[in-house]
């Protein structure tokens, strides 16, 4: 079923808009900061309202394509909306507008330095995600890739101290060693292949190499993207990042890097290789296992954290190697599950970091054992918290549990029931490193919190509305952007088949 | 040299030295592209003779008394000759430094030749006499610094 | 044998005097040597070329009367280059100098390992 | 005059040169313009012949109208169209640049400032233009002297940088008269395109290997080629900081030209001595990339620390010529040209970091941000571009050497690439830290001299040199695909037809 | 340094020492050199310079080029003597 290609400049927009915003940041400067958030928040919504407007196109099998720039003989920094990308796509944008009204509430009521240079970054990380998102080969994709890693590193040096620089530069080296890798790769593909352009199914064949080769060729790619991603064990930056300031973190692990990470993994595995080579080649099994360990070991991690924000990361560890486990399941329901794991983790997640940047901004605690008879105070966020954490272990009517679940009928399908066997121990695990905050606010009694009230209101309603969605979508999985059909779009795309048994409920 | 060191035999014979090292210098020049010489040779001649006199009877007193500055000033405008022959060619229709182009009115072109390379080795041995001059300045350490 | 000593000897000749010049480039101390050795090199790569431009029976090429037969003639391409070639060898010589004295003046001596190691502290 | 354009490009700046100690005497504004006018015809000029060489073939132009080999004749190819006007580009933006450095000099300083830096220019621009290899050697001295002397110009320390230079330089020099003594005494001309047609035959004689040796010996010195780049980190951190922008900027890569052309066109690359040479200077190459980068991590010196990467980049050209097919010459010629840029911006902006504050040590750049955020910004843009991230030029002149090197199954050079893309990293990433992270200690922030008191971080005629050259960076990254497939694919030889 | 310079020499003399041979004889007339290019200087220069001193004629009419870029060198030399002697920087001893 060859999509029909229609050509439209919007996704390009969709791409410059916030790098605009990020041109009038820097230049409208510190003294007039309202001025300056209100690019930001325009920005936000002109993005939101592009990459909705496409929606209708994709959701009726149109491809939108557009070639701004041609890099070099042959090859072209290429830009198309497909269903894959239109799902980062809108899951990025939306959330983009929540992150913005939490992060000005956040940095005023924290009274940060640099809110400038914060801000613009965090207006090119978003363009950087949409062009990883809407790439159409691997160069484009290349190319937003490393942007995001330098608009990244600003934002994790935020705080400017030594900590802060020591984790910095842990980060550069991490993503800018396993950038260098993907380049040769994605060269490599180039010379063997001609061309880099994205095929759902994969455009590598056997005839472009030995199985070596290409096996060598995919770990290359994979380590590229999987760094990123914070598979184990190339997940060592990711927790020393947690030094950022919260809405950071919360747009580092629920929205823009690790997700463009896994993004970048679903490319790879099914755009470039495609299920039938990996098949053959048996490469996507390592990767596999691989994410099983992740989830398990990243989840012992977890308990063993005091601080919040580390605990929540080592959770965002594991919870990606589910998008992971599911793509590299490479079958139908694997990829559904794994696409929709990217959009339930990421309202989860970015719940579960706005509560820890709640309490941060209102209490000045970031320790899970001071917390104690937080609820009483803070009983909304407390709230939130709870309802995600429930998410992440994968309830049901929560958004979670559809994408576990979808993954997990994805391994019944290719016929490994270990890795169900993983996933229920991972739930397990996540109740336990998750809930016990939830129990102390609650239920246990201490006299700390007498001054402390609820959090702002600016930061309190994207709590409650992430929440909420968090519901909504568990119960209607295609609420609002149809995110389902996407990723079910996607997914058979992928597959290149129609008979998708189940699905969801 | 502030005051040189003039002695009678030195000044005796700067009378004799002096001139013909000029003359000879002026020879060699003219004389180039009929026998061995020209421009390089013609101007290091030249420059010993300003030298000499120089060394003899000091600045103040000195036959051809070019003080540094002026003799750099000098040197770039005999190079500048040189090449602005080759530019008035160009201005007269033809190639940088074609010679044949030369507005003069001869019987034979290798005439108009032979009249571009005597301008040009003046053009040269304007810069190279100047420059020796200014390399003396400049070595004597007299001048004040720039 | 004879045709060596005659035709080939010079180029070995000159060869030496031009590894000579670099060797004391390399292996002097003393910023002065070193110059005086540059100014060796050059002239072998001058004579080099003068060596080109001969030829047996030659004379020099100023045209005698309106015999203008090439072979009584030497190659007079040669002896402009190396004219040029000259005066490039003697401006250098003399801009070598005047840093010389700058270095001089400045540090007290041309030794070059101590100048080095007074300009690193 | 249209049909006098080459000439041009070579005989207006030397003419500038010429007079302009005597235009000082009477104005030291107007030697100013002289010579920025100067520069720029040249650069229009340059502009000129190469859409001629692009749209109607290579351009002969014969001095004194003598046909070749008898006279000297400029030839003007796309290659040589290409580095001319890169040259005269950068010339230009340094040129406008230098103006606030000369202010307290007297007249005849000025003019002689400004006369050595049109011969500099005039210099390369010479070599890059002519088509008679003797003539290349006299304009190599040309720009040579210029150069010694606007390096000696730069204090004490630099004397003695520039006497080693020149002492180091006039062997090469010297080795490479040798060389095409060699050629002339086997083939019996001086022109390249008459030597192209009569190398091939001699190709196997020893005289002709030996002439290969001494010009690789000759050019590597010139281009500080590893390992004989001894003369050059002093030579471009203590050289004159108004000149420092050019002098480290183009001057190494004139010779790396002179190579492609002796090496790509009069003898061709195919044939075997010239294969064997390459490959020997191919490795040093690498070697110098690994060893130049770490040098470069150790230095304290900003200036030095680019002097070193300078060693480490113009490995990258040679690379590029090691592996010799088209794609990885299409990089080398690439880089040539982005490098320039690049390391002139840098050297451009550690001028302006001198002379606001004073001090080139990386340490003491803390909070150079607030005090000069646009220079800072185009230091970043040229960091990373050095380090070769998309989208600015760097990474696609890597990326075009990359590609010819997997193409040509070189995979050593691959790896070489790859490691000395991160050492830089390490080391410009450092300098960013440095200026964005740290505290400004109090003494530092006493020495700020009060030159930045005016309405801009920098006097205009510095600053917005500064910009331009930054914003070319990423010019010439996002324009890379027009560039090369309208210039450089038709640089190499026998390339694009 | 000494003994790795001399080394190098030594290599670089048999290298010399190897070509010599492959070099023209000294004053061979058919070398090349006196062969290719120099005959016209010879046969034509007095016709279209004028100039029967036929290094003056090649210097500076059929090469008049590279002169002129002999004369700048002398001229760089002059000012750049100039600027290294007389144009020490203010501040320095």
């Amino acid at each position: 079923m060859a999509p029909e290609i229609l050509l439209d400049y919007r996704p390009l927009w969709a791409v410059l808009i916030s790098l605009v915003a990020a041109v009038l940041i820097l230049f409208t400067g510190e003294r007039r900061s309202n001025l300056r958030e209100a690019w930001t928040l325009i920005a936000a919504f002109g993005k939101v309202a592009i990459v909705f407007s496409m929606l209708p196109l994709v959701l009726g099998g149109q491809v939108i394509e557009i070639a701004p720039i041609h890099v070099a003989q042959g090859i072209t920094l290429q830009l198309r909306v497909d269903t894959a990308g239109m799902l980062f796509a809108a899951l990025a944008s939306f959330l983009w507008v929540i992150t913005s009204f939490y992060s000005i509430g956040y940095m005023r009521g924290h009274h940060e330095k640099h809110q400038t240079g914060y801000f613009a970054s965090f207006a090119v990380c978003l363009s950087a995600t949409m062009g990883i998102a809407f790439s159409a080969n691997l160069l484009t994709f290349f190319v937003f890739y490393e942007l995001l890693t330098i608009a990244t590193y600003p934002l994790v040096i935020h705080k400017r101290n030594a900590e802060a620089i020591k984790s910095g530069r842990k980060y550069l080296a991490y993503t800018l060693i396993s950038g260098q890798l993907f380049l040769i790769a994605i060269i490599w593909t180039y010379i063997t292949v001609g061309n880099g352009d994205f095929l759902a199914g994969g455009f590598l064949t056997l005839e472009h190499g030995s199985a070596g080769l290409l096996g060598l060729m995919f770990l290359l790619m994979t380590v590229g993207a999987a760094v990123k991603a914070g598979v184990m064990p190339f997940h060592g930056w990711l927790p020393d990042a947690m030094v950022a300031p919260t809405p950071v973190s919360a747009l580092l692990h629920a929205v823009a890097v690790v997700k463009a990470g896994a993004f970048g993994i679903l490319r790879v595995v099914g755009y470039v290789f495609g299920p039938e080579l990996l098949g053959q080649i048996g490469a996507a099994e390592v990767l596999a296992w691989f994410a099983a360990f992740t989830i398990i070991v990243s989840s012992l991690i977890a308990m063993n954290q005091d601080n919040l924000k580390r605990r929540l990361a080592f959770s965002t560890v594991g919870q990606l190697s589910y998008v992971v486990l599911g793509i590299s399941l490479l079958t139908p329901l694997g990829f559904l599950g794994g696409m929709y794991h990217i959009i339930a983790h990421a309202f989860m997640k970015i719940t579960l970091f706005f509560c820890a940047g709640a309490i941060y901004v209102t209490t000045h605690k970031e320790n899970i054992s001071e917390m104690h008879g937080i609820g009483r105070r803070m009983p909304i966020t407390i709230a939130a918290y709870t309802i995600a954490s429930f998410g992440i272990a994968g309830v049901p009517f929560i958004v979670g549990f559809i994408s576990k679940w979808n993954i997990a009928l994805g391994a019944l399908q290719g016929g490994y029931a270990l890795y169900v066997v993983v996933l229920i121990a991972s739930a397990m695990l996540a109740s336990t490193y998750l809930l016990p905050l939830a129990y102390l606010g609650f239920f246990k009694k201490s006299d700390k919190f007498t001054e402390y009230g609820e959090a702002r209101k600016d930061m309190l309603i994207p709590i409650v509305i992430t929440a909420v969605l968090s519901v909504v979508l568990g119960i209607l999985p295609n609420f609002g952007a149809n995110f389902y059909d996407l990723a079910t779009m996607a997914a058979q795309s992928i597959v290149q088949s129609i008979e998708l048994v189940g699905g969801g409920w | 040299m502030k005051k040189g060191f003039g002695s009678i035999v030195l000044d005796a014979s700067f009378r004799v030295l002096v001139p013909f090292t000029l003359v000879y210098g002026v020879y060699v020049l003219v004389h180039g592209e009929y026998s061995p010489g020209g421009g390089f040779q013609a101007g290091a001649l030249l420059a010993v003779g300003i030298i000499l006199s120089r060394l003899i009877q000091g600045n103040e007193k000195a036959l051809f008394n070019i003080k540094g500055n002026v003799a750099l000033i000098l040197a770039g405008i005999g190079t500048a000759l040189y090449a602005l022959i080759g530019f008035s060619t160009i201005f007269l229709g033809g190639k940088f430094l074609e010679y044949g182009r030369l507005p003069f009115s001869v019987h034979d072109p290798a005439e108009l030749h032979a009249l571009g390379m005597l301008g040009i080795e003046i053009g040269v041995t304007l810069c190279v006499m100047m420059t020796i001059v200014a390399i003396f300045d400049a070595l004597t350490g007299e001048e004040e610094g720039i | 044998m004879d045709s060596f000593i005659t035709g080939s000897l010079i180029y070995w000749l000159v060869a030496a005097l031009f590894l000579l010049g670099v060797y004391g480039i390399l292996a002097n101390n003393n910023l002065m040597k070193k110059l005086m050795a540059m100014n060796i090199m050059q002239v072998a790569v001058i004579v080099f070329f003068l060596i080109l431009g001969q030829k047996l029976g030659g004379t020099l090429p100023i045209l005698m009367g309106s015999d203008t037969t090439v072979d009584h003639y030497i190659n007079p391409l040669p002896h402009a280059l190396m004219l040029t070639a000259i005066v490039v060898s003697l401006s250098t010589t003399g801009v070598a100098l005047a840093l010389l004295m700058r270095i001089q003046e400045r540090y007290g001596e041309i030794e070059e390992d101590d100048i080095l190691r007074r300009m690193n502290e | 005059m249209r049909e006098q354009l080459p000439a041009l490009i070579v005989v207006v700046p030397l003419l500038a040169s010429l007079v302009a100690p005597l235009v000082a005497y009477f104005s030291t504004a107007l030697v100013r313009l002289v010579a920025i006018a100067a520069i720029l015809v040249a650069n229009i000029s340059a502009i000129g012949s190469l859409t001629h060489a692009l749209t109607k073939g290579n351009w002969h132009y014969h001095f004194g109208d003598w046909a070749p080999p008898w006279g000297i004749e400029l030839v003007i190819d796309p290659l040589a169209g290409a580095i001319a006007v890169l040259i005269s580009f950068v010339s230009l933006v340094v040129v406008i640049y230098a103006g606030p450095y000369l202010k307290e000099d007297g007249w005849l300083k000025k003019g002689i400032f400004y006369s050595l830096f049109a011969l500099l220019t005039t210099g390369l621009l010479g070599m890059v233009v002519t088509g008679d290899v003797f003539n290349l050697y006299v304009f190599l001295e040309i720009s040579s002297l210029a150069g010694y002397a606007l390096i000696a110009s730069g204090g004490n320390k630099a004397v003695v940088a520039a006497f080693r230079y020149l002492l180091i330089g006039t062997i090469g020099a010297s080795f490479y008269l040798l060389g095409i003594g060699y050629l002339y005494a086997v083939t019996g001309t001086l022109n390249m395109v008459d030597l192209a047609e009569k190398l091939p035959l001699l190709m196997d004689s020893p005289a002709v290997i030996i002439a290969i040796v001494m010009l690789v010996v000759g050019l590597g010195t010139k281009m500080a080629l590893f390992p004989l780049h001894g003369w050059q980190p002093d030579a471009y951190t203590y050289s004159h900081p108004a000149a420092a922008a050019f002098i480290a900027g183009v001057m190494g890569k004139v010779p790396a030209y002179a190579a492609i052309r002796f090496f790509f066109f009069i003898m061709g690359a195919a044939t075997g001595p010239v294969y064997k040479a390459l490959q020997i200077m191919g490795w040093l190459a690498a070697a110098g990339i690994i060893i130049g980068s770490l040098m470069a991590i150790a230095q304290k010196d900003f200036r030095r620390m680019l002097a070193y990467s300078s060693v480490a980049q113009i490995g990258y050209v040679v690379v590029g010529l090691a592996i010799g097919n088209s794609l990885a010459l299409i990089g080398a010629v690439l880089h040539i040209i982005n490098h320039a840029i690049m390391k002139s911006c840098l050297f451009l902006v550690a001028g302006g970091i001198q002379w606001r504050t004073g001090n080139v040590s990386v340490e003491k750049f803390a909070e150079l941000n607030k005090k000069m955020p646009l220079t800072m910004g185009a230091l970043v843009i040229a960091a990373l571009s050095m380090v070769g991230l998309p989208p600015t030029a760097g990474f696609f002149s890597k990326w075009y050497l990359v590609l010819g090197a997997i193409e040509a199954d070189m995979w050593f050079y691959v790896v070489v690439i790859i490691i000395s893309s991160l050492l830089n990293a390490v080391y410009f990433f450092r300098v960013i830290e440095n200026i964005y992270m740290k505290k400004a200690s109090e003494e530092a922030k006493d020495k700020d001299k009060d030159k930045g008191k005016g309405m801009f971080e920098l006097p205009l005629q510095m600053l917005v040199p500064i910009v331009v050259l930054g914003l070319g960076i990423l010019v010439l990254g996002i324009l890379n695909e027009p560039i090369v497939s309208q210039v450089i694919q038709f640089v190499i030889p026998g390339g694009g037809q | 340094m000494k003994k790795v310079s001399a080394l190098l020499m030594i290599v670089l003399a048999f290298m010399f020492f190897y070509t010599a041979s492959s070099l023209p004889q000294v004053g061979d007339v058919n070398s090349p050199a006196s062969q290719h290019v120099s005959p016209r200087y010879i046969e034509k220069g007095k016709k279209e310079t004028g100039s029967p001193n036929l290094v003056t004629a090649v210097l500076a009419d059929y090469r008049g080029y590279d002169t002129l870029g002999e004369t700048t060198v002398i001229f760089v030399a002059g000012i750049a003597t100039v600027m290294i002697l007389r144009g020490k920087r203010k501040g320095e001893d």
